[in-house]
């Protein structure tokens, strides 16, 4: 029991961000909107910013700019630095994906995945009759 | 060679590209994007080559950038495995860059050049440095740079088929996947290491033993990998994208983007978990393993009942991918050493059956194996390019394909392991299908009435024809290849742990 | 567009401090949370907002393709021309201890200019994927706001 | 002579290459394109003469290209066994270059210089088999040899000739990369090495408990030996136009096949090796099932060429037999079958050819009365007829003999029946097209012979059948310079 | 133990968040609490100490991101079509399965918040103490950010970079000269 109650302690944090990220990713995979799963897939990733974020953070510690204070604990700067790497390449995904849900609904009238598939296997098929 | 570019090499590699890509959007000349991303493209070759001549002996060039020693700041690490992709790479984009000239014109509206090339020459940019790190993280950063570019430059095959926009989001939304699950496996290595530098995780990782982070961290970065090089069943994204991008995307792309997965598979399984722990080697075994086998069968049946050629080529790819994954899981020298050298030989095999495709989709106006019935008398060069790359891809003697095979089925077979062998033949006879039928098509049946089709422009006839050569060449003469394979396994091999036969 | 004059006077007011605002975090990131990302992507937001309220148009005029397609490429030319500094000191790419008398000036100095390069990048980043965005024409009739 | 050995052999080799594309050049000029193959093929054959006569004096020509993997070189050396090939595959090949141009003219083919282009290749691909001096460069131009007479099946472009020509295709390309390729790579990881070494290379690195079935994947993988049940491409490829078939049937494809096991067997088994391991014991059986079962269907077709086919399949069970007792005997009647039969064999496919370009017949029973018509034709497949039965005084005779020595040696008794038996049938079979043709009374509408360019080749053949009879004392003697055996073992 | 409490509460609104996420099909409120989520998230970075994260996240996932999501909205569609037929089952284990490993590998974890943490006591130690007599600069991310690890950002920068070519390369950018004549041959 103890070892339990350790565990939820050392790891609650991390277990939540976990549901969190599965949310995301149940978003992106299961639903069939275009836009919605890239709202999922922002989730996920978001997520994941919180899972490196959280390995930072050191209990009693505070932002990692330099106070002059040799007895300041610091987080670690490092999970910082490389989400804001990441976050960057968040936008950028997003941004692109969202250009392309765009141009698929100017070019098929629809942003809805099952829609698509139809569309695309009625195109197969009369392919194939030709 | 002046001292200064020799003492720069590894970073040249990957900021000329970088720099003179943007260049490209800003050109408004005719043709001269096209110029800038050609030049560029063999200025980039020529650095990977020397790069390549600077390994060959077993040194490993190591370069700190920003001047601060890792696992401080990041470092470029190239040994001969690296330079061996990155020769790939970019000889592959000289090449696909030159046949692009005549192929993308006809595919990618005029006024969309500059920016076409733009993404293009950061795709090949992002590919490089993937490549060449030796930074963990630093592999994300460029594995994202090139992605995009991907994305983007197969969704402006759009102009022709619009599934190519489709094919573009999915392969978004599962690259994106991917690339996060990469991000946290490795979130989880540097959870119980604290360092991003590969050489200094492989050193910590060695130390940390055996834990149930490292496990999944391994599996995370296992599917993450899995997903970018097109792993069956994780390969969905891959058909189409390869369909309805611009010919010359599909065999840039093909020749690239799922080999330098590879690379990174490789680098992360050998140099960086090096198998300390059993379970390393038992997913390998257990999942990868099947899979792997699973994907070069299933990939080669469903090629046999295509009718688009470049969607044929798709699956077969996935089968040869399923090819590399076999050698990489047998977890032998010999098995690796197939491996690597399948990867160059894979990849101007089908770089060059792309371009093949690519020259019917300009000249004859269609990519259905129905409607080029007898295309070979109309287009004899062409088609005679297929027919080298078709032997290559069946492994026929002479050609780069009987080479892979031969080192595939020897290191089955050192294993002892005759059901492997069994799938790789099999896989081989299934490829003498789909390219029979489609070298039946081309001539042995009259051409549809009322078609009129020439041969492709020499633009087109020349890159084709180099990689075609070369996987003559390459089949007939191995030497080089298989020396640096060999040499490249043999640098995997020394940086793991496992007991070696 | 047509808004209200209140909205555009307001706008107008809000812009410079938001544009100021935007300089501070840049040139702050040193000190302060912030720098160069975040800084282009408030002038991103800045130039936004300026576009709602006064019309993709206008913000076209003043920032036509061109200019943000430059300011792009100048971004990452100046990031990459600040890593080159070091390559041609003998030290090696992004190596800023050369770009000054000491090397920590020089790191300042880099630091600094990475950082503009960066902000410049972003904001026109932003800014051109926005317009792209809002210069589409909008096909929907099917369903209302 | 001029040349050395050594030069002499790199050009038999290479000569046709270039050769082809001298073919292709011609393309506009089909009298000196004709002129130019019939040429090549004679220059080839005094070739390959000059690399025996070189033999003969001691001068063994070698020749070592490169190392296509390391330790894995494209080389080629001469032995005796390949001699005998190449000069047997080369010197027909004259006589199909002529029969050839006579044939596509009078048949009115389309694609000649396509043709052309692809026979050569073929030829040098024999040759090379031939010539191989290792395993490795034996399985190249053993593939070779199956890519460049696809076309040639495939020629007619028809519906039937596509499905002819695919499952010719599928079968050889199948069994060679699932059976054999792995056999190869088996061998090469056991022994170290792929070279033909007097006495075999497996002795001492391979289980004799495991020589069976590396012995199994290499007599069914070289399909060409259409041992069965892979013969069906056998048949299958009947469709080509009939020099195609002489080419097939009789000169570089199955003799290639067939070849190719008694090179294995000699040089990579050894002869000792399988004798002492008894690892070809269950190949006896196989090969007698392959003699008695083709020649019965054999009897059942009334289309001359597929009467043919199964004929040809049941002879190359002769050659396999011999291999399969693995003994000297067995050895060299296994080689002069391979001369006895392809000499015989090309001139009934040709005399097939001619009778389709004469009279547009092609089945047995249209051909009653037809030898009076065209009587050189038919006397010479009388002939060919006798010679393959194994009658005295042709060349088939002494094949014969010695594999019937070779299976009393091995006290193989039911193996003596079964040679009986297979000659007794091929007399059902052969025999009655003739007799047919020559003695029941003449149809109505007459035919005359083919043109002049078919039937000399055919008459030259049907008497190399008796001249063989009276020279197949000085192959055996040839033969016997074979090292069965190691040279330290050796006395 | 208050920091937890702050935690969880945050925690409890941004799987609600998600949750409604999921479940509603008007895009324009999804989007609306795709901001809220990533607010959220910025609150969440700056109890962890990470202030410039949580800049950065406040900065795109609220603002720009949010712009051009509704941007994309007004060019597509503003209602999810719910169907009935789509599997929801594969998905579902997917996400359990990889949720489970995930679950499972953080048992070996160090606990969060420990100051022994191999992340801390190796090169991300060395950074703090570092900076500032190599660099001088108090922000010791911006410090990592731009000079050891600059390499990273300049890749970032490409990202971006690549992202808006990308984008103009889909979505065109009309120049301002055509987009007049457009106008006039409306009018």
């Amino acid at each position: 029991m103890d070892d339990l109650i350790t565990q939820i302690t050392a790891h609650y944090n991390y277990w939540m961000v976990i549901i969190l990220m599965m949310i995301g990713l149940y978003i992106t995979i299961s639903r069939g909107n275009l836009i919605k799963k890239i709202v999922g897939l922002n989730i996920f990733q978001t997520s994941v910013f919180m899972f490196y974020i959280s390995m930072g953070k050191v209990t009693g510690g505070t932002a990692p700019i330099l106070t002059g204070n040799p007895d300041e604990v610091y987080s670690n700067p490092l999970p910082h630095v490389l989400i804001l790497t990441a976050i960057v390449v968040g936008i950028a995904t997003t941004s692109l994906a969202l250009a392309l849900a765009v141009r698929i609904r100017e070019a098929y009238g629809t942003i809805e995945e099952d829609e698509l598939l139809t569309i695309e296997r009625d195109a197969e098929a009369a392919e194939d009759k030709i | 060679m002046p001292q200064f570019i020799a003492q720069h090499l590894p970073i040249l590699q990957v900021i000329v590209p970088l720099i003179a890509a943007p260049f490209c959007a800003l050109i408004s000349v005719r043709n001269g994007a096209w110029w800038l991303a050609f030049v560029t493209s063999l200025v980039t070759f020529a650095i990977s080559v020397l790069l390549f001549a600077a390994t060959f002996d077993g040194e490993i060039i190591s370069y700190h950038l920003g001047g601060w020693a890792p696992p401080i700041g990041i470092e470029y690490r190239v040994d001969m495995l690296n330079a061996f992709v990155l020769t790939i790479v970019s000889g592959t984009g000289v090449l696909t860059l030159l046949y692009a000239r005549a192929s993308v014109a006809h595919e990618v509206d005029a006024k969309q050049h500059g920016l076409f090339y733009t993404a293009f020459v950061l795709c090949l940019t992002g590919l490089l440095g993937v490549t060449i790190t030796g930074d963990a993280f630093n592999v994300f950063v460029f594995l994202e740079i090139s992605s995009l570019a991907t994305y983007a430059i197969v969704a402006s095959g759009a102009k022709t088929d619009r599934r190519a926009l489709t094919a573009a989001y999915n392969y978004l939304i599962m690259g994106t996947i991917g690339a996060t699950f990469f991000v946290i496996g490795l979130g989880l290595l540097y959870m119980i290491t604290g360092t991003l530098n590969m050489a200094d995780l492989a050193q910590r990782l060695l130390e940390h033993g055996d834990s149930r982070t490292l496990r999944m961290g391994y599996a995370f970065i296992l599917v993450g990998l899995g997903l970018k090089l097109a792993m069956f069943p994780l390969h969905q994204w891959l058909p189409n994208a390869y369909t309805y991008a611009p010919s010359a995307v599909s065999a840039f792309l093909s020749a690239t983007a799922t080999k330098v997965a590879i690379y990174v598979l490789l680098r992360f399984l050998f140099s960086v978990f090096g198998f300390s722990i059993p379970f390393e080697a038992d997913i390998l075994f257990l999942v990868v393993l099947p899979l792997a086998l699973a994907g070069s069968l299933i990939g080669a049946y469903i090629a046999t009942y295509q009718d688009n050629l470049k969607r044929l080529l798709a699956y077969s790819s996935i089968s040869q991918i399923g090819a590399m994954l076999i050698g990489v899981s047998m977890l032998s020298a010999s098995g690796l050493m197939a491996a690597i050298i399948h990867l160059f030989n894979h990849a101007v095999t089908k770089a060059s059956l792309y371009m093949v495709a690519g020259a019917y989709a300009k000249e004859a106006g269609t990519v259905s194996i129905r409607e080029l019935r007898g295309v070979g008398r109309d287009m004899p060069f062409t088609t005679a390019a297929f027919v080298v790359g078709g032997m290559s891809l069946i492994g026929i003697p002479l050609t780069v394909g009987f080479i892979s095979k031969w080192y595939l089925v020897e290191a089955a077979l050192m294993r002892g392991w005759w059901p492997v062998v069994i799938v790789i033949v099999v896989s081989s006879l299934i490829a003498l299908i789909y390219v029979g039928k489609f070298i039946e098509a081309a001539y042995m049946h009259p051409a549809p009435q009322g078609i009129i089709r020439r041969e492709a422009p020499l633009t087109m006839l020349i890159p084709m024809w180099i990689f075609a050569g070369l996987s003559l060449f390459f089949g007939i003469n191995s030497s080089l290849t298989s020396e640096a394979a060999a040499r490249a396994a043999q640098g995997l091999v020394a940086a793991s742990s496992l007991i070696w036969q | 567009m047509h808004h209200h004059l209140i909205l555009r006077v307001v706008a107008k007011l809000l812009l410079p401090f938001i544009l100021l605002y935007a300089l501070y975090v840049q040139w702050h990131g040193d000190y302060g949370p912030g720098g160069g990302f975040q800084a282009g992507v408030i002038f991103a937001v800045g130039f936004v907002l300026y576009a709602l309220v006064y019309g993709v148009d206008e913000l076209t005029r003043i920032l036509p393709r061109p200019v943000l397609i430059t300011g792009m490429i100048a971004g990452v030319i100046l990031y990459a021309g600040t890593g080159l500094v070091g390559l041609f000191q003998g030290l090696t790419f992004l190596d800023y201890n050369g770009l000054a008398a000491d090397s920590r000036h020089g790191q300042e100095w880099g630091i600094l200019l990475v950082e503009l390069g960066v902000g410049i990048t972003v904001a026109s980043s932003m800014t051109a994927i926005f317009v792209a965005f809002a210069t589409r024409e909008p096909d929907i009739d099917d369903e209302d706001w | 002579m001029m040349i050395t050995s050594n030069y002499a052999l790199f050009l038999a080799l290479f000569l046709p290459l270039g050769a082809a594309v001298l073919l292709a050049a011609l393309r506009d000029m089909p009298r000196a394109r004709d002129i130019a193959h019939v040429a090549t093929a004679a220059i080839t054959f005094a070739l390959v003469l000059r690399v025996l006569s070189g033999f003969l004096a001691g001068d063994v020509a070698h020749l070592y290209l490169f190392d296509v993997m390391s330790g894995l070189p494209l080389a080629f050396a001469v032995e005796p066994l390949g001699l005998v090939f190449a000069a047997l595959a080369s010197g027909l090949w004259i006589v199909i270059a002529i029969y050839a141009a006579g044939y596509m003219r009078a048949a009115e083919e389309a694609h000649q210089t396509r043709f052309a282009i692809f026979f050569t290749l073929a030829i040098a691909a024999a040759l090379g088999i031939a010539f191989s001096a290792n395993l490795f460069t034996l399985f190249i131009f053993y593939e070779v040899l199956t890519l460049s007479t696809y076309p040639l099946v495939a020629h007619k472009g028809t519906d039937e000739a596509r499905k002819g020509a695919r499952t010719y295709l599928i079968i050889l390309l199948s069994t060679s990369i699932a059976l054999l390729f792995p056999a190869i790579i088996w061998t090469w990881l056991a022994s170290g090495t792929l070279n033909f070494e007097p006495g075999g290379i497996l002795q001492g690195h391979l289980d004799p408990a495991l020589a069976p079935v590396l012995l199994a994947l290499f007599a069914f993988g070289i399909g060409k030996a259409a041992l069965m049940p892979f013969h069906r491409w056998l048949p299958a490829a009947m469709v080509a136009p009939a020099p195609v078939s002489a080419l097939l049937h009789a000169v570089a494809v199955v003799k290639g096949g067939v070849f190719a096991l008694l090179k294995i067997s000699v040089y990579i088994f050894g002869t000792g090796y399988l004798s002492s391991t008894n690892a070809s014991q269950w190949l006896i059986w196989v090969a007698a099932f392959s003699i008695i079962v083709p020649a019965l269907i054999a009897i059942t077709k009334d289309d001359l060429k597929a009467r043919l086919a199964y004929s040809t399949i049941s002879q190359l069970a002769y050659v396999t037999l011999g291999v399969a007792l693995a003994s000297q005997a067995g050895m060299i009647g296994s080689t002069l079958q391979i001369v006895m039969h392809a000499m015989a064999k090309i001139t009934l496919f040709m005399c097939a050819g001619a009778i389709y370009v004469a009279a547009r017949k092609t089945k047995v029973s249209d051909m009653s009365g037809l030898g009076r018509a065209m009587p050189v034709t038919f006397t010479a497949f009388l002939i060919a007829s006798f010679s393959i039965i194994g009658l005295p005084p042709l060349g088939g005779a002494w094949s014969k003999y010695f594999l019937l020595l070779a299976a009393a040696d091995a006290q193989q008794t039911a193996m003596i029946i079964v040679l009986g038996v297979g000659s007794l049938l091929s007399i059902a079979y052969l025999l009655p097209v003739a007799a047919r043709a020559l003695f029941l009374p003449a149809p109505a509408e007459m035919t005359r012979e083919a043109p002049p360019a078919m039937l000399i080749p055919i008459c030259a053949t049907a008497f190399g059948c008796l001249l063989l009879f009276v020279f197949a004392h000085d192959i055996y003697g040839f033969l016997l310079n074979v090292p069965l055996l190691a040279p330290e073992v050796a006395p | 133990m208050g920091v937890i409490i702050i935690d969880l509460v945050l925690f409890g609104f941004l799987v609600l968040a998600a949750l409604a996420i999921l479940r509603l099909t008007n895009l324009f409120a999804v989007t609306m609490l795709a901001g809220l989520f990533s607010l959220l998230a910025a609150s969440l970075f700056i109890t962890l100490d990470a202030v410039d994260v949580a800049f950065t996240e406040a900065a795109v996932g609220a603002g720009i991101s949010t712009v051009l999501m509704l941007g994309a909205l007004a060019l597509t569609t503003r209602e999810e079509k719910t169907l009935a037929t789509r599997r929801a089952f594969v998905p579902l284990i997917c996400c359990l399965v990889t949720g489970a490993a995930l679950i499972y590998g953080t048992f070996d974890m160090p606990a969060f918040g420990a100051a022994d943490a191999p992340v801390h006591t190796h090169v991300g130690g060395e950074y703090l103490q570092r900076t500032k007599p190599d660099t001088g600069i108090p922000n010791v991310v911006t410090a990592v950010l731009a000079s050891y690890r600059g390499f990273d950002t300049l890749g970032e920068t490409t990202v971006i970079f690549v992202a808006a070519i990308s984008v103009l390369l889909l979505l065109g950018f009309p120049n301002r000269a055509n987009r007049r004549k457009q106008d006039e041959d409306e009018a």
